[in-house]
Protein backbone atom coordinates (compact mmCIF):
# COMPACT_ATOMS: atom_id res chain seq x y z
CA UNK A 1 0.00 0.00 0.00
CA UNK A 2 2.38 2.66 0.83
CA UNK A 3 4.91 0.90 -2.08
CA UNK A 4 2.05 2.09 -4.57
CA UNK A 5 1.47 5.57 -2.97
CA UNK A 6 4.76 6.27 -3.22
CA UNK A 7 5.41 4.95 -6.97
CA UNK A 8 1.76 7.00 -7.92
CA UNK A 9 3.19 10.33 -6.36
CA UNK A 10 6.85 9.76 -7.95
CA UNK A 11 5.14 9.05 -10.84
CA UNK A 12 3.02 12.72 -10.99
CA UNK A 13 5.98 14.19 -9.75
CA UNK A 14 7.53 13.07 -12.93
CA UNK A 15 4.68 13.99 -15.64
CA UNK A 16 4.60 17.59 -13.73
CA UNK A 17 8.03 18.34 -14.21
CA UNK A 18 8.30 16.71 -17.81
CA UNK A 19 5.40 17.41 -19.79
CA UNK A 20 6.04 14.68 -22.62
CA UNK A 21 3.37 11.49 -22.92
CA UNK A 22 5.42 9.62 -26.25
CA UNK A 23 5.21 6.06 -25.62
CA UNK A 24 9.67 6.37 -24.70
CA UNK A 25 8.95 8.73 -21.69
CA UNK A 26 6.00 6.79 -20.32
CA UNK A 27 7.83 3.95 -20.08
CA UNK A 28 11.29 5.06 -18.84
CA UNK A 29 8.73 7.31 -16.38
CA UNK A 30 7.08 3.96 -15.22
CA UNK A 31 10.16 2.52 -14.35
CA UNK A 32 12.06 4.37 -12.85
CA UNK A 33 9.70 5.33 -10.64
CA UNK A 34 9.70 2.03 -9.50
CA UNK A 35 13.05 1.78 -9.12
CA UNK A 36 12.90 4.81 -6.91
CA UNK A 37 9.79 3.87 -5.29
CA UNK A 38 11.56 0.87 -3.86
CA UNK A 39 14.52 2.65 -2.34
CA UNK A 40 12.27 5.16 -0.56
CA UNK A 41 8.65 3.96 0.25
CA UNK A 42 9.84 3.54 4.33
CA UNK A 43 11.12 7.20 4.59
CA UNK A 44 8.11 8.60 2.66
CA UNK A 45 4.25 8.58 3.94
CA UNK A 46 5.17 7.61 7.91
CA UNK A 47 1.33 7.06 8.31
CA UNK A 48 -1.43 6.80 6.07
CA UNK A 49 -5.30 6.74 7.27
CA UNK A 50 -7.80 8.26 5.46
CA UNK A 51 -9.04 10.98 8.00
CA UNK A 52 -6.45 12.39 6.09
CA UNK A 53 -8.14 14.11 3.71
CA UNK A 54 -10.08 16.21 6.14
CA UNK A 55 -6.76 17.30 7.82
CA UNK A 56 -5.48 18.51 4.72
CA UNK A 57 -8.28 20.76 4.00
CA UNK A 58 -8.00 21.94 7.85
CA UNK A 59 -4.27 22.69 6.68
CA UNK A 60 -5.60 24.86 3.66
CA UNK A 61 -7.95 26.89 5.60
CA UNK A 62 -5.16 27.80 8.28
CA UNK A 63 -2.52 28.33 5.68
CA UNK A 64 -3.79 32.39 5.20
CA UNK A 65 -3.58 33.23 8.16
CA UNK A 66 -0.16 31.91 8.44
CA UNK A 67 0.53 33.54 5.40
CA UNK A 68 -0.25 36.84 7.12
CA UNK A 69 1.66 36.16 9.97
CA UNK A 70 4.93 35.64 7.54
CA UNK A 71 4.15 38.72 5.83
CA UNK A 72 3.60 40.87 9.01
CA UNK A 73 6.86 38.98 10.68
CA UNK A 74 8.99 39.72 7.67
CA UNK A 75 7.62 43.96 7.88
CA UNK A 76 9.18 43.31 11.20
CA UNK A 77 12.58 41.97 10.77
CA UNK A 78 12.76 44.41 7.84
CA UNK A 79 12.02 47.69 10.32
CA UNK A 80 14.54 45.18 12.73
CA UNK A 81 17.22 45.37 10.43
CA UNK A 82 17.07 48.75 9.02
CA UNK A 83 16.44 51.21 12.38
CA UNK A 84 20.17 52.49 13.57
CA UNK A 85 19.64 51.44 17.26
CA UNK A 86 18.37 47.79 17.14
CA UNK A 87 15.83 47.14 19.31
CA UNK A 88 16.08 43.64 19.95
CA UNK A 89 16.51 41.85 23.40
CA UNK A 90 16.97 38.39 22.61
CA UNK A 91 15.78 35.26 25.14
CA UNK A 92 15.48 31.61 24.52
CA UNK A 93 11.96 30.37 26.00
CA UNK A 94 11.01 26.61 26.34
CA UNK A 95 7.57 25.23 26.45
CA UNK A 96 6.07 21.69 26.65
CA UNK A 97 3.45 21.10 23.41
CA UNK A 98 0.92 18.86 23.42
CA UNK A 99 1.10 17.77 19.61
CA UNK A 100 1.47 13.52 18.76
CA UNK A 101 2.02 13.20 15.08
CA UNK A 102 5.63 14.13 13.79
CA UNK A 103 3.70 15.91 11.17
CA UNK A 104 2.09 17.91 13.82
CA UNK A 105 5.61 19.05 15.41
CA UNK A 106 6.96 19.68 11.52
CA UNK A 107 4.03 22.32 10.87
CA UNK A 108 4.54 23.95 14.46
CA UNK A 109 8.26 24.27 14.08
CA UNK A 110 8.09 25.66 10.47
CA UNK A 111 5.64 28.17 11.30
CA UNK A 112 6.92 29.19 14.41
CA UNK A 113 10.04 29.92 12.57
CA UNK A 114 8.19 31.59 10.08
CA UNK A 115 6.06 33.76 12.25
CA UNK A 116 7.13 36.86 14.04
CA UNK A 117 10.27 37.14 16.26
CA UNK A 118 10.94 33.94 17.17
CA UNK A 119 12.74 30.63 15.16
CA UNK A 120 12.74 27.35 16.34
CA UNK A 121 15.72 25.76 17.92
CA UNK A 122 14.95 22.72 18.83
CA UNK A 123 12.10 19.61 19.03
CA UNK A 124 12.81 16.91 21.31
CA UNK A 125 9.95 14.74 21.95
CA UNK A 126 7.60 17.31 23.85
CA UNK A 127 9.95 20.24 25.04
CA UNK A 128 10.49 22.75 22.14
CA UNK A 129 13.59 25.22 22.76
CA UNK A 130 12.48 28.62 20.54
CA UNK A 131 14.69 31.80 20.12
CA UNK A 132 12.79 35.04 20.24
CA UNK A 133 14.20 37.79 18.93
CA UNK A 134 12.10 40.29 21.86
CA UNK A 135 11.09 39.68 25.11
CA UNK A 136 7.16 40.61 23.78
CA UNK A 137 7.86 37.46 21.25
CA UNK A 138 9.05 35.16 24.53
CA UNK A 139 5.75 35.83 26.47
CA UNK A 140 3.57 35.19 22.84
CA UNK A 141 5.36 31.52 22.80
CA UNK A 142 4.49 30.65 26.15
CA UNK A 143 0.93 31.43 25.26
CA UNK A 144 0.97 29.07 22.62
CA UNK A 145 -1.31 30.78 19.53
CA UNK A 146 0.11 28.66 16.88
CA UNK A 147 -0.05 25.50 19.08
CA UNK A 148 -4.08 25.99 19.77
CA UNK A 149 -4.36 26.00 16.03
CA UNK A 150 -2.59 23.05 15.19
CA UNK A 151 -4.00 21.11 17.57
CA UNK A 152 -7.10 21.22 15.89
CA UNK A 153 -6.16 20.20 12.66
CA UNK A 154 -4.59 17.22 14.07
CA UNK A 155 -7.86 16.62 16.35
CA UNK B 1 12.69 44.64 -15.63
CA UNK B 2 14.14 41.50 -14.38
CA UNK B 3 17.99 42.26 -14.72
CA UNK B 4 17.37 45.09 -12.31
CA UNK B 5 15.63 42.70 -10.18
CA UNK B 6 18.52 40.12 -10.48
CA UNK B 7 21.05 43.33 -10.10
CA UNK B 8 19.93 44.27 -6.98
CA UNK B 9 19.69 39.96 -5.87
CA UNK B 10 23.32 40.17 -6.71
CA UNK B 11 24.21 42.63 -4.56
CA UNK B 12 22.60 41.37 -1.90
CA UNK B 13 24.79 38.31 -2.82
CA UNK B 14 27.67 40.41 -1.91
CA UNK B 15 26.72 41.41 1.44
CA UNK B 16 26.08 37.57 2.46
CA UNK B 17 29.54 36.28 1.33
CA UNK B 18 31.08 39.20 3.09
CA UNK B 19 29.57 37.49 6.33
CA UNK B 20 30.53 33.86 4.69
CA UNK B 21 34.23 35.42 4.34
CA UNK B 22 34.12 36.58 7.68
CA UNK B 23 32.03 34.94 10.06
CA UNK B 24 33.10 34.31 13.43
CA UNK B 25 31.70 30.69 13.89
CA UNK B 26 30.94 27.72 11.28
CA UNK B 27 27.20 27.89 11.45
CA UNK B 28 27.49 31.63 10.07
CA UNK B 29 29.36 30.41 7.10
CA UNK B 30 26.46 27.70 6.53
CA UNK B 31 23.81 30.06 7.01
CA UNK B 32 25.34 32.10 4.34
CA UNK B 33 25.94 29.64 1.81
CA UNK B 34 22.29 28.72 2.23
CA UNK B 35 21.27 32.03 1.32
CA UNK B 36 23.95 32.39 -0.81
CA UNK B 37 22.20 29.26 -2.98
CA UNK B 38 18.36 30.60 -2.60
CA UNK B 39 19.70 33.75 -4.53
CA UNK B 40 21.28 31.81 -6.73
CA UNK B 41 18.00 29.84 -7.71
CA UNK B 42 16.24 32.93 -8.22
CA UNK B 43 18.38 34.70 -10.60
CA UNK B 44 18.47 31.73 -12.48
CA UNK B 45 14.80 31.74 -12.60
CA UNK B 46 14.84 35.59 -13.60
CA UNK B 47 17.35 35.17 -16.42
CA UNK B 48 15.71 32.58 -17.95
CA UNK B 49 12.72 35.34 -18.31
CA UNK B 50 15.37 37.94 -19.31
CA UNK B 51 16.41 35.70 -22.27
CA UNK B 52 12.81 34.95 -23.08
CA UNK B 53 13.55 31.03 -22.33
CA UNK B 54 11.49 29.96 -18.85
CA UNK B 55 12.75 26.39 -19.60
CA UNK B 56 15.49 27.50 -17.44
CA UNK B 57 13.36 27.01 -14.89
CA UNK B 58 14.20 22.93 -14.12
CA UNK B 59 17.98 24.31 -13.39
CA UNK B 60 16.33 26.64 -10.69
CA UNK B 61 14.54 23.49 -9.47
CA UNK B 62 17.32 21.39 -9.06
CA UNK B 63 19.07 23.61 -7.56
CA UNK B 64 16.79 24.57 -4.79
CA UNK B 65 16.68 20.69 -4.18
CA UNK B 66 20.75 20.51 -4.08
CA UNK B 67 21.39 23.34 -1.80
CA UNK B 68 19.31 22.02 0.66
CA UNK B 69 21.04 18.56 0.47
CA UNK B 70 24.53 20.45 0.55
CA UNK B 71 23.15 22.53 3.30
CA UNK B 72 22.36 19.15 5.75
CA UNK B 73 25.46 17.52 4.55
CA UNK B 74 28.00 20.31 5.55
CA UNK B 75 25.71 20.21 9.31
CA UNK B 76 25.70 16.31 9.31
CA UNK B 77 29.94 16.77 9.43
CA UNK B 78 30.07 19.59 11.39
CA UNK B 79 28.01 17.39 14.17
CA UNK B 80 29.19 14.10 13.86
CA UNK B 81 32.61 14.44 11.59
CA UNK B 82 31.32 11.90 9.37
CA UNK B 83 28.85 11.36 6.71
CA UNK B 84 27.40 8.17 7.11
CA UNK C 1 22.37 42.62 -18.88
CA UNK C 2 25.86 44.10 -18.73
CA UNK C 3 25.90 45.23 -14.84
CA UNK C 4 24.91 41.27 -14.12
CA UNK C 5 28.01 40.23 -16.19
CA UNK C 6 30.32 42.12 -14.26
CA UNK C 7 28.63 41.28 -10.28
CA UNK C 8 28.91 37.49 -11.12
CA UNK C 9 32.42 37.76 -12.49
CA UNK C 10 33.23 40.46 -9.66
CA UNK C 11 31.56 37.54 -7.09
CA UNK C 12 33.71 34.86 -8.88
CA UNK C 13 37.12 36.48 -7.92
CA UNK C 14 36.31 37.44 -4.26
CA UNK C 15 34.96 33.89 -3.79
CA UNK C 16 37.89 32.19 -5.23
CA UNK C 17 40.64 34.64 -3.70
CA UNK C 18 38.82 33.75 -0.27
CA UNK C 19 38.72 30.17 -0.90
CA UNK C 20 42.18 30.01 -1.14
CA UNK C 21 43.04 31.97 1.75
CA UNK C 22 40.90 30.39 3.90
CA UNK C 23 42.38 28.60 6.54
CA UNK C 24 39.62 26.34 7.89
CA UNK C 25 39.07 23.65 4.75
CA UNK C 26 35.73 23.44 5.38
CA UNK C 27 34.75 27.38 5.06
CA UNK C 28 36.87 26.51 1.62
CA UNK C 29 34.74 23.82 0.63
CA UNK C 30 31.58 25.65 1.10
CA UNK C 31 33.15 28.82 -0.33
CA UNK C 32 33.64 26.66 -3.97
CA UNK C 33 30.14 25.58 -3.47
CA UNK C 34 29.14 28.82 -3.19
CA UNK C 35 31.55 29.68 -6.30
CA UNK C 36 29.99 26.65 -8.76
CA UNK C 37 26.64 28.14 -7.91
CA UNK C 38 27.68 31.41 -9.19
CA UNK C 39 29.55 29.88 -12.47
CA UNK C 40 26.13 28.45 -13.10
CA UNK C 41 24.11 31.43 -13.29
CA UNK C 42 26.91 32.66 -15.62
CA UNK C 43 26.77 29.62 -17.94
CA UNK C 44 22.91 30.38 -17.96
CA UNK C 45 23.51 34.18 -18.98
CA UNK C 46 25.62 32.55 -21.57
CA UNK C 47 22.63 30.40 -22.52
CA UNK C 48 24.90 27.45 -21.88
CA UNK C 49 21.66 25.16 -20.10
CA UNK C 50 23.29 21.69 -20.52
CA UNK C 51 26.72 22.96 -18.73
CA UNK C 52 24.59 24.71 -16.18
CA UNK C 53 22.90 21.41 -15.39
CA UNK C 54 25.78 19.43 -15.14
CA UNK C 55 27.47 22.06 -12.89
CA UNK C 56 24.25 21.85 -10.77
CA UNK C 57 24.94 18.46 -10.30
CA UNK C 58 28.10 17.82 -10.59
CA UNK C 59 30.08 20.85 -9.19
CA UNK C 60 27.74 22.32 -6.23
CA UNK C 61 26.13 18.71 -5.45
CA UNK C 62 28.07 15.44 -5.29
CA UNK C 63 31.37 17.21 -5.33
CA UNK C 64 31.08 19.21 -2.47
CA UNK C 65 29.69 16.07 -0.83
CA UNK C 66 32.90 13.79 -2.04
CA UNK C 67 34.85 16.61 -0.75
CA UNK C 68 33.50 16.59 2.64
CA UNK C 69 33.88 13.06 2.72
CA UNK C 70 37.45 13.04 2.15
CA UNK C 71 37.32 15.85 4.93
CA UNK C 72 36.42 13.10 7.30
CA UNK C 73 40.01 11.37 7.00
CA UNK C 74 42.22 14.18 6.61
CA UNK C 75 42.90 16.97 9.20
CA UNK C 76 40.31 20.07 9.05
CA UNK C 77 42.37 22.88 9.90
CA UNK C 78 45.44 24.27 7.92
CA UNK C 79 48.55 24.12 9.37
CA UNK C 80 50.48 27.47 10.51
CA UNK C 81 53.47 27.91 8.54
CA UNK C 82 56.87 27.49 10.61
CA UNK C 83 57.97 30.89 10.93
CA UNK C 84 56.03 34.15 10.54
CA UNK C 85 57.05 35.58 7.38
CA UNK C 86 58.65 39.30 7.60
CA UNK C 87 56.71 41.94 5.09
CA UNK C 88 60.37 42.41 3.34
CA UNK C 89 60.40 38.94 2.63
CA UNK C 90 57.09 37.85 1.91
CA UNK C 91 58.05 37.98 -2.17
CA UNK C 92 61.24 35.65 -1.89
CA UNK C 93 62.93 34.69 -5.30
CA UNK C 94 60.68 31.43 -6.21
CA UNK C 95 57.79 33.28 -5.77
CA UNK C 96 58.58 36.49 -7.92
CA UNK C 97 59.36 33.56 -10.54
CA UNK C 98 55.59 31.85 -10.16
CA UNK C 99 54.54 35.59 -10.36
CA UNK C 100 55.73 36.24 -13.30
CA UNK C 101 54.86 33.08 -15.08
CA UNK C 102 51.31 33.54 -13.99
CA UNK C 103 51.60 37.04 -15.16
CA UNK C 104 52.81 36.58 -18.40
CA UNK C 105 50.58 33.68 -19.29
CA UNK C 106 47.91 35.85 -18.64
CA UNK C 107 48.97 38.82 -20.73
CA UNK C 108 49.62 35.74 -23.60
CA UNK C 109 45.73 34.47 -22.87
CA UNK C 110 44.45 37.95 -22.98
CA UNK C 111 46.32 38.76 -26.52
CA UNK C 112 45.15 35.96 -27.61
CA UNK C 113 41.35 37.04 -27.25
CA UNK C 114 41.78 39.98 -29.41
CA UNK C 115 41.34 38.31 -33.16
CA UNK C 116 38.39 36.68 -31.89
CA UNK C 117 35.22 37.83 -33.31
CA UNK C 118 32.84 39.85 -30.50
CA UNK C 119 30.17 37.80 -28.82
CA UNK C 120 27.18 36.99 -30.66
CA UNK C 121 28.48 38.06 -33.88
CA UNK C 122 26.31 37.09 -36.47
CA UNK C 123 28.93 37.10 -39.09
CA UNK C 124 31.60 35.19 -37.60
CA UNK C 125 32.82 32.26 -39.37
CA UNK C 126 31.30 29.73 -36.58
CA UNK C 127 28.06 31.63 -37.06
CA UNK C 128 28.10 32.02 -40.90
CA UNK C 129 29.06 28.35 -41.56
CA UNK C 130 29.38 26.06 -39.28
CA UNK C 131 26.10 26.42 -36.97
CA UNK C 132 23.98 26.35 -40.01
CA UNK C 133 25.92 23.23 -41.59
CA UNK C 134 25.28 21.53 -37.90
CA UNK C 135 21.13 22.67 -37.46
CA UNK C 136 20.77 21.34 -41.16
CA UNK C 137 22.43 17.79 -40.98
CA UNK C 138 22.62 17.07 -37.47
CA UNK C 139 19.04 15.20 -37.42
CA UNK C 140 19.18 13.34 -41.13
CA UNK C 141 22.82 12.10 -40.56
CA UNK C 142 22.84 11.22 -36.35
CA UNK C 143 18.90 10.98 -35.63
CA UNK C 144 19.20 13.05 -32.90
CA UNK C 145 16.93 16.51 -32.12
CA UNK C 146 19.26 17.38 -29.80
CA UNK C 147 21.98 19.20 -31.89
CA UNK C 148 24.51 19.58 -28.89
CA UNK C 149 24.07 15.90 -28.46
CA UNK C 150 24.53 15.12 -31.75
CA UNK C 151 28.24 16.51 -31.49
CA UNK C 152 28.84 15.58 -28.87
CA UNK C 153 28.09 11.98 -29.00
CA UNK C 154 28.72 11.83 -32.72
CA UNK C 155 30.43 14.20 -34.41
CA UNK C 156 33.10 14.28 -31.79
CA UNK C 157 32.47 10.45 -30.60
CA UNK C 158 36.01 9.42 -29.56
CA UNK C 159 37.05 12.54 -27.56
CA UNK C 160 33.63 11.67 -25.53
CA UNK C 161 34.64 8.24 -25.14
CA UNK C 162 37.83 9.51 -23.82
CA UNK C 163 35.92 11.76 -21.52
CA UNK C 164 33.90 8.99 -19.79
CA UNK C 165 36.42 6.60 -19.74
CA UNK C 166 38.26 9.28 -17.23
CA UNK C 167 35.63 10.13 -15.67
CA UNK C 168 34.99 6.22 -14.96
CA UNK C 169 38.24 5.36 -13.64
CA UNK C 170 38.07 8.31 -11.43
CA UNK C 171 34.45 7.42 -10.07
CA UNK C 172 35.37 3.27 -9.30
CA UNK C 173 38.97 5.30 -7.94
CA UNK C 174 36.57 7.33 -5.63
CA UNK C 175 34.54 4.13 -4.58
CA UNK C 176 37.60 2.16 -3.69
CA UNK C 177 38.77 4.86 -1.53
CA UNK C 178 35.69 5.76 0.32
CA UNK C 179 34.15 2.58 0.61
CA UNK C 180 36.33 1.48 2.88
CA UNK C 181 36.24 3.27 5.76
CA UNK C 182 32.39 1.26 6.45
CA UNK C 183 34.20 -2.02 7.44
CA UNK C 184 37.73 -1.43 8.57
CA UNK C 185 38.02 1.44 10.79
CA UNK C 186 35.66 2.92 13.39
CA UNK D 1 1.68 48.34 -19.15
CA UNK D 2 -1.63 46.17 -18.37
CA UNK D 3 -3.09 45.04 -14.41
CA UNK D 4 -0.57 42.12 -14.15
CA UNK D 5 2.40 43.77 -15.57
CA UNK D 6 1.82 46.44 -12.57
CA UNK D 7 1.58 43.62 -9.99
CA UNK D 8 4.12 41.39 -11.07
CA UNK D 9 6.64 44.27 -10.72
CA UNK D 10 4.86 45.20 -7.44
CA UNK D 11 5.56 41.53 -6.46
CA UNK D 12 9.00 41.25 -7.45
CA UNK D 13 10.33 45.13 -6.31
CA UNK D 14 8.80 43.54 -2.70
CA UNK D 15 10.46 40.35 -3.18
CA UNK D 16 13.77 41.71 -3.93
CA UNK D 17 13.30 44.18 -0.91
CA UNK D 18 13.06 41.08 1.57
CA UNK D 19 15.78 39.57 -0.05
CA UNK D 20 17.61 42.77 -0.10
CA UNK D 21 17.25 42.89 3.85
CA UNK D 22 17.55 39.41 4.47
CA UNK D 23 21.26 40.39 3.30
CA UNK D 24 21.48 43.55 4.92
CA UNK D 25 20.39 41.96 8.26
CA UNK D 26 23.23 39.16 7.94
CA UNK D 27 25.66 42.02 7.96
CA UNK D 28 24.12 44.58 10.58
CA UNK D 29 22.78 41.82 13.45
CA UNK D 30 24.86 40.97 15.96
CA UNK D 31 24.90 37.10 16.73
CA UNK D 32 24.41 33.59 15.14
CA UNK D 33 20.93 33.04 16.63
CA UNK D 34 19.61 36.92 15.17
CA UNK D 35 20.62 36.55 11.89
CA UNK D 36 18.89 33.54 11.46
CA UNK D 37 15.61 35.46 11.80
CA UNK D 38 16.83 37.40 9.01
CA UNK D 39 18.04 34.58 6.99
CA UNK D 40 15.26 32.36 7.49
CA UNK D 41 12.14 34.93 7.27
CA UNK D 42 13.01 37.35 5.14
CA UNK D 43 14.71 35.10 2.61
CA UNK D 44 11.54 32.84 2.59
CA UNK D 45 9.14 35.50 1.90
CA UNK D 46 11.68 37.32 -0.45
CA UNK D 47 11.93 34.29 -2.75
CA UNK D 48 8.29 33.31 -2.91
CA UNK D 49 7.25 36.93 -4.14
CA UNK D 50 9.72 36.74 -6.30
CA UNK D 51 8.58 33.10 -7.76
CA UNK D 52 4.72 34.29 -7.31
CA UNK D 53 5.64 37.60 -9.45
CA UNK D 54 7.30 35.39 -12.32
CA UNK D 55 3.79 33.07 -12.16
CA UNK D 56 1.71 36.07 -13.08
CA UNK D 57 3.90 37.41 -15.32
CA UNK D 58 3.76 33.77 -17.36
CA UNK D 59 0.50 33.13 -16.70
CA UNK D 60 -1.07 29.73 -17.10
CA UNK D 61 1.42 27.11 -18.44
CA UNK D 62 3.67 24.00 -17.50
CA UNK D 63 6.10 26.97 -16.11
CA UNK D 64 4.45 28.26 -13.93
CA UNK D 65 3.09 24.69 -12.79
CA UNK D 66 6.93 24.23 -11.95
CA UNK D 67 7.41 27.11 -10.10
CA UNK D 68 4.41 26.53 -8.15
CA UNK D 69 6.40 23.82 -7.23
CA UNK D 70 9.50 25.38 -6.55
CA UNK D 71 7.61 27.62 -4.46
CA UNK D 72 5.86 25.23 -2.02
CA UNK D 73 9.47 23.43 -1.80
CA UNK D 74 10.84 26.51 -0.49
CA UNK D 75 8.29 27.25 2.06
CA UNK D 76 9.08 23.72 3.57
CA UNK D 77 12.78 23.45 2.90
CA UNK D 78 14.10 27.20 4.16
CA UNK D 79 12.49 26.85 7.46
CA UNK D 80 13.80 23.46 7.85
CA UNK D 81 17.61 24.26 7.23
CA UNK D 82 17.55 27.39 9.27
CA UNK D 83 16.22 24.94 12.11
CA UNK D 84 19.16 22.12 10.76
CA UNK D 85 21.61 24.90 11.42
CA UNK D 86 20.56 26.34 14.79
CA UNK D 87 19.88 23.20 16.05
CA UNK D 88 23.34 22.40 15.57
CA UNK D 89 25.02 25.62 16.80
CA UNK D 90 22.81 25.01 19.81
CA UNK D 91 24.08 21.60 20.49
CA UNK D 92 27.86 23.02 19.15
CA UNK D 93 27.58 25.17 22.39
CA UNK D 94 27.11 28.79 20.81
CA UNK D 95 26.04 31.12 23.05
CA UNK D 96 23.39 33.75 22.75
CA UNK D 97 24.03 37.62 22.29
CA UNK D 98 22.26 39.88 24.56
CA UNK D 99 22.81 43.55 25.89
CA UNK D 100 24.51 42.68 28.64
CA UNK D 101 27.79 40.97 27.50
CA UNK D 102 27.78 41.39 23.97
CA UNK D 103 31.43 39.84 23.52
CA UNK D 104 30.51 37.24 20.89
CA UNK D 105 29.43 39.87 18.40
Amino acid sequence: MKFILTFIALLIFWFMLSGHFSVIIVTSAVIYALIAAYFTYNYFLEDISFAGIKRIFKFIAYLPWLFWEIIVANLQVAYIVLSPKMPISPELVETETDLKTDYGKTALGNSITLTPGTVTIEIENSKILVHAITKEHAQDIKNKDIEKKILRIEA
Amino acid sequence: MFSFIAVIILIGVFFVLFRAIKGPTIFDRVLSVNLIGTKAVVVIALIGFMHNRPEFMDIALTYALINFIGTIAFLKYIEKNRLD
Amino acid sequence: MIAVDFLLLLLLVIIAVAAISAKDILTSIMLLGSYSLVIAMEWVLLNAVDVAFTEAAVGAGISTILMIAVLTRVPRFEKEPKEQKHFFNLFNHSELLALATVVITGALLISGTWDMPAFGDPNSPANSYLSPEYIERSYPQTGSHNIVTAVLASYRGYDTLGETTVVFTAAICLILLIRSYKKNER
Amino acid sequence: MSILDVVTLILLLAGSFFMLVASIGMIRLPDFYTRMHAGGKADTLGQGLIFLGLVVYEGFSFISLKMLIIFVFIFIANPTATHAVAKAAYKGGLKIWSRDNNDSG
